[in-house]
C-alpha cells in the first residue's frame, strides 16, 4: 500500500489525534454547566487571532451570521478557515480577516463569483488556497470525529484537486483498487446555528443536518447560536433528536434570527432582498465596507441589529418559512 | 399559430429538462438545473428523485429552490439527511446523473471551476469545487450546462476540478474512478453535445433553432467530434414555457 | 504505508466496490413501488440458502424478531451471518442454519453463554468463526455504506482480535501512527425492525439507531418490518425523521409486536419470562427443538404467534413500555 | 449496632461503585456495571454520564437496564444516537472509564472473552468481544470486573480479546493504540486490585472483608504484585445496601 501520489496542498490546519484525545480528555468538561453568553463574549473568549476556524450550514442556510459578524467586530485577524460558505465567509473575506483558506466553495450562488473572494485571493490578501471538495472536505471532519487519521474515498482522484490539496493516493490493500486518503481535520473553533438548544448545549436540528454532526465532533471549541434556549427537560424527553451533546459545546448564544438574512427551516425564510443587498454593496471595495460598517461596525451587537433590520422584515421572513404539510 | 418567442435561458433549461430520465436519481445544483428539474418532473419525469448535495431528497418541487441547502430541497421530501448521507450515497453507486456547471470546459469534459490563470496566482479565483468534483467523480453520468464561447470551451481547462473524460479512453479508471462513470452531455447555449464512446472527446449532437454547425465551431476552440448527421433540437413548445413561466419561476428569479 | 500486519481470519463475505456499485445503479429501484408483504413472501423472495445475513438491532431490542423466526420455519440453510445478536441468532444456531459467522458477541445478556452457541461452535456444525469487535463489524459496513473498500481504526490492535480477524495493520501516512483497515462489508441481505414505515419503505426510528443506519447502506436486499405502516404524507411531513430511504427497501412487513419478546422503544417493553423461557429451554438440545416446534414450526405466520402469546401478555409488554416524559 | 449481612455480589457492586469519579464518562456494559453506575449515581457520583454503545448517553439511570440497548439506557437521557456516535466519541477520547468483564484475566489485565482453548476447536466457546476489545482499546481506563478464581486469573489468557497492558510496559502503545489509556483495576469477588505503574503488573490494592492475602493469592494463577500496604475494604454501608436492594434492583434481577 505504498503512497501513488502526493497532493502538493499545504496541511494547514495540522493534526495529531493524540493530541485531540487528550484535549477531548482534559480540556472538555463532561459537566453541565450553563453556558450561556451573548456573541461578544463567546467569540471574545473562544475565537483568536490565527486560529483555524469554520462555519456550519452556509451564508444563506442555517447559518451562523450573529456570530460571524462579532468576528467582524472584533476584528478576529488572520484567520485559517474551513471549507464553504456564503456571506458568512464573504464577510470575513471583504474584512481581511482571512489568511488562508480550505476552500471549497466560496460563491453567491445564483449571485456567481463573491467580488470580495476575487478581490481577497487575487491581491494574495489571502495568502494560500488549498482545494478540497465538499464531500472531501466534511470527510476530513469526519475522520476527526471518529478519532481516525484519515478516511479514503474515490473523489479528487485523476485532478488538479487531488494535486492541490494535501490528499495521498494508495492503492486499496483487499482489492487493489486506488483510493484518495483525507487526513482528518480538527478545527481550533466551529460556529454552528440551530433551532434549538438547551443552556448545557444539547442541540436538536430541523431539516437537513449538513454537516453539523460531522464539524461539532471535530473542534476543539464549538460555539452553538440557537433560535431557541429550551428547557433541558424538552432535550431529555426526546434523546434521539439531540445531534449535537452538550459535552462538545462551549458556549451557548441565544440568537433569534440567527441566521438572517438567510433561513431557518420551518421558523423563517430567506429575505431576497436582504441578501441581495450585500451581493450589490461587495461589488466594490468600497460598497463593501460601507456594508460592514451599516450592519456590523455601526452596531453593538445581534439585538441592534434585528432592531436596525426592523419587527416588519422578520415578520415577513418568518411568513415565507418552509411549513411543515 | 406563430411559433412562441424564448429566450436563451429558456432553451437552455428545456433542452436539459428533456435530458432526465423518469425515475432516475439526480444531484441537482444552484441554477438552470433547479428549473430544469422542476420542468422534467412537470413534464417527461414525474417520477424524477432529485437530491440536494446537503442532504435533501426526493422533494416535490413545488416552489423553486435558490440554493442547494434551503428548505424547499426537502419540501414534502422522503428525507432530509446530512451531506455524508448524500455524497455516500452517490460513492456507492446510488446516483444516476449529476447536473455540473464551470467555467471552461475541455473535449473530453473536464470542468474548471476553481481559477483562470495560474492556481497560486489566479487572473481569476472562482468559487471552488463545491460538490462538483464529488458529482463528477461518483455519479453514473453528468451533465454540463455551459455558456458556449470560445473562452470556455478550450483545448485544455485552466485547472481540472471535475472530472470529464480526463485525457482519453480508460484514463478514469486508471486515476481510480468508478468504472462506468463519465460525462453524457453538455447542454450550452448553442447546441447539445455527447462524447464519441471511441475517443472520449465532445461531439456535436443537435443543434438550436437558428443555430449553424459553424456558429458552434467558431464558438469552440477545439475540434469538436461531427456526427454523421446533426439532429434539431426543437424550440421550447407553449405548454413547457408557461410552465417555466407561470409556475417555476413566475417571480422572474432566473429567467 | 505497506501492510505490517495481516489478520488470517477468512473475509467470509469478499467485496468488490465495483460490483455493489452496479447493484446499486441496476438491482435497486428508486421508483416509489408498494413493497408491502408478508414474512413469508418476504423471506422466500429474498433470504436463500447460503446467503450473508444480517439482524439490526439485538434479540431483545427493536429485534426483527417475526422474519427471524420465518427464516427457521422456511429452513434457509448454510447461512453465513453477521454479527452480533442475542434471541434471533440463537434461533438460528438452534435450528442449524449457520455455517460461518463473522462474531462479534452472541449471548444472552445477563444468562450467560446462550448453550445453543456453544453446541453448535463446539461440535463444529459452525465451520467458521471470525472475530469482530461490536465497533469494527458496524465500521465495516459504514465502509460499504460509504462506497469505500475500508475504513482505519485504533480498536483491534495489538490483540488476537485482529488476528483472528481480516483486517489488516498499516501505518498511517500523515503522522505514522498505527491503524488496523477494516474490510468493507456488503451483506446479501439485512433484517431490520423499525417503529414506523410507509408502503415504499421510508422508515422511522424513536430511540437509538444501533447501526440500522449503516446496516441498510451495506446490503442488496433489505427487508424492514415495521411495527406501523404509515401513509407516505407523515414521511413527507417530517423528511428529517427518515433514517432509511425506501430506494435501500425491498420489502415491507407489517409485523406489530415484531420484537417481542424483547422491546421497541415507546411501545412496549421485554417480556422478561418470554425471554427466560428460551434461556431455560434452549439449555438442551432437546429443549431448544421443543421451543422452536411451539413457536415456530407449529404456527403458521406471525398472527398466529401473537395469538398463542395472547392479548394479555401483549399488553402488559405495552403497559411496561418507555415513555417519554 | 450489628453490621448489615450482604452477599459477595452486592459487596462487589459497591466496590466498583465507589469507583466512579463524579462527572466522568463511563461505557456500561450489561449487568453489574448497571448496578454500579446506579449505586453511584445515587450516592458518590451524582454527575456521572452513563454511555451505553449502542447510543444512550446521559440517562437518568431510574430503573435497571437489563440490556445495552434497551430504553431505560436512554431513559431521560441526553441522545439516543446510534453505536457508531458513542464509540467515535470514545475512539476520540471522550470516554473516561470503561467497565468490562471476561472469562479470564492476565497479569497484564488482558482479557478473554472469545474462547476457552484453541480458538478453531474451542473447548468452550464464549459469546466473543462484543464491544470489550473497543472499550478497553479505546476509553482512558478500564475496570475490570471478575470472578476470582485460579482457571479465570491465569498468566496468559486463551485468546486475547480486549486489551489489558499486553505485554507490559510500552507495548499498547508500539501496537498502536492510544497514549495514556490503560487498565485501571480489578474487581474481583476478593480483592480489588489496580497495576504497578513501573512493570504494568496486577497488584493486590485492597482486600474484601474477611478475605486474607493468602486466599487471594491462592486464588490467582501468576504472582501478584504485592503492595507495601494493603487496604481494607469497608463493607457495604446500610444506605448502600439500601439502595441496591430498595431502590436499584427491587426485583432481585442481579442480586
Amino acid at each position: 500500500m505504498q503512497i501513488l501520489e502526493s497532493g502538493i496542498g499545504e496541511l494547514i490546519q495540522p493534526f495529531d489525534m493524540d493530541e485531540f484525545r487528550e484535549w477531548n480528555r482534559t480540556r472538555k468538561s463532561r459537566k453541565l454547566v450553563d453556558k450561556r453568553m451573548s456573541e461578544q463574549e463567546a467569540v471574545s473568549k473562544f475565537v483568536y487571532d490565527g486560529c483555524y476556524i469554520g462555519t456550519e450550514l452556509y451564508g444563506t442556510v442555517r447559518a451562523p451570521m450573529s456570530l460571524a459578524r462579532e468576528v467582524v467586530r472584533q476584528n478576529k485577524k488572520d484567520l485559517r478557515v474551513c471549507g464553504q460558505g456564503v456571506l458568512e465567509l464573504d464577510l470575513w473575506l471583504a474584512a481581511g480577516l482571512i489568511k488562508k483558506l480550505d476552500i471549497t466553495y466560496i460563491g453567491l450562488e445564483v449571485y456567481g463569483i463573491p467580488p470580495s473572494l476575487r478581490r481577497a485571493v487575487e491581491s494574495g490578501q489571502v495568502e494560500t488556497c488549498v482545494e478540497w471538495s465538499n464531500a472531501s472536505i466534511t470527510w476530513r471532519m469526519k475522520a476527526a470525529a471518529m478519532g481516525v487519521p484519515f478516511l479514503p474515498t474515490r473523489s479528487m482522484l485523476g485532478t488538479d484537486m487531488l494535486k492541490y490539496s494535501a490528499a495521498k493516493v494508495v492503492e486499496d490493500p483487499f482489492t487493489g483498487i486506488k483510493v484518495a486518503l483525507l487526513p482528518a481535520l480538527v478545527l481550533d473553533v466551529a460556529l454552528i446555528h440551530v433551532q434549538r438548544a438547551d443552556m448545557f448545549g444539547n442541540c436538536q436540528i430541523d431539516g437537513i443536518t449538513g454537516f453539523a454532526l460531522e464539524m461539532s465532533r471535530a473542534c476543539k471549541r464549538l460555539i452553538i447560536s440557537a433560535e431557541e434556549i429550551i428547557p433541558t427537560e424538552d432535550i431529555r424527553k426526546y434523546p434521539d433528536r439531540t445531534v449535537i451533546p452538550y459535552y462538545l459545546v462551549d458556549a451557548v448564544v441565544h440568537a433569534p434570527f440567527g441566521s438572517y438574512p438567510g433561513e431557518m427551516a420551518y421558523m423563517y425564510g430567506r429575505d431576497e432582498a436582504g441578501i441581495k443587498e450585500w451581493v450589490d454593496m461587495s461589488a466594490t471595495a468600497e460598497g463593501a465596507k460601507e456594508y460592514l460598517d451599516k450592519y456590523v461596525f455601526g452596531l453593538k451587537d445581534h439585538a441592534a441589529y434585528l432592531d436596525l433590520i426592523g419587527k416588519d422584515r422578520l415578520e415577513q421572513a418568518v411568513e415565507t418559512r418552509e411549513r411543515r404539510e | 399559430m406563430s411559433e412562441p418567442t424564448y429566450t436563451r435561458t429558456e432553451l437552455m433549461i428545456c433542452v436539459a429538462a428533456r435530458l432526465f430520465e423518469d425515475g432516475a436519481t439526480c444531484f441537482i445544483g444552484t441554477g438552470i438545473p433547479m428549473l430544469a428539474a422542476m420542468l422534467a418532473a412537470k413534464t417527461t419525469a414525474p417520477n424524477l428523485v432529485p437530491v440536494f448535495e446537503f442532504g435533501g431528497t426526493g422533494a416535490i418541487l413545488e416552489e423553486l429552490p435558490r440554493a442547494v441547502g434551503e428548505a424547499r430541497t426537502f419540501h414534502k421530501g422522503i428525507s432530509a439527511l446530512g451531506i455524508c448521507d448524500t455524497m455516500e450515497t452517490a460513492q456507492r453507486g446510488f446516483i444516476d446523473y449529476g447536473f455540473l456547471g464551470g467555467a471552461q470546459i475541455d473535449p473530453y469534459g473536464n470542468l474548471n471551476s476553481v481559477v483562470i490563470g495560474d492556481h497560486d496566482h489566479p487572473r481569476v479565483r472562482l468559487p471552488g469545487s463545491g460538490g462538483g468534483n464529488d458529482v463528477g467523480s461518483f455519479c453514473w453520468k453528468t451533465i454540463a450546462i455551459m455558456q458556449h464561447d470560445a473562452r470556455r470551451f478550450i483545448p485544455k481547462v485552466d485547472f481540472l476540478t471535475t472530472p470529464g473524460f480526463l485525457t482519453g479512453p480508460g484514463t478514469r479508471q486508471a486515476a481510480g474512478l468508478p468504472p462506468g462513470t463519465g460525462p453524457a452531455y453538455v447542454v450550452s447555449t448553442l447546441a447539445l453535445m455527447d462524447y464519441e464512446p471511441a475517443s472520449c472527446r465532445m461531439r456535436l449532437k443537435a443543434l438550436y433553432p437558428g443555430v449553424t454547425v459553424e456558429a458552434v465551431v467558431a464558438s469552440t476552440n477545439f475540434e469538436l467530434v461531427m456526427p454523421t448527421h446533426v439532429e434539431d433540437i426543437p424550440a421550447p413548445g407553449a405548454e413547457e414555457l408557461r410552465l417555466l413561466r407561470d409556475e417555476i419561476d413566475p417571480l422572474k428569479f432566473y429567467i
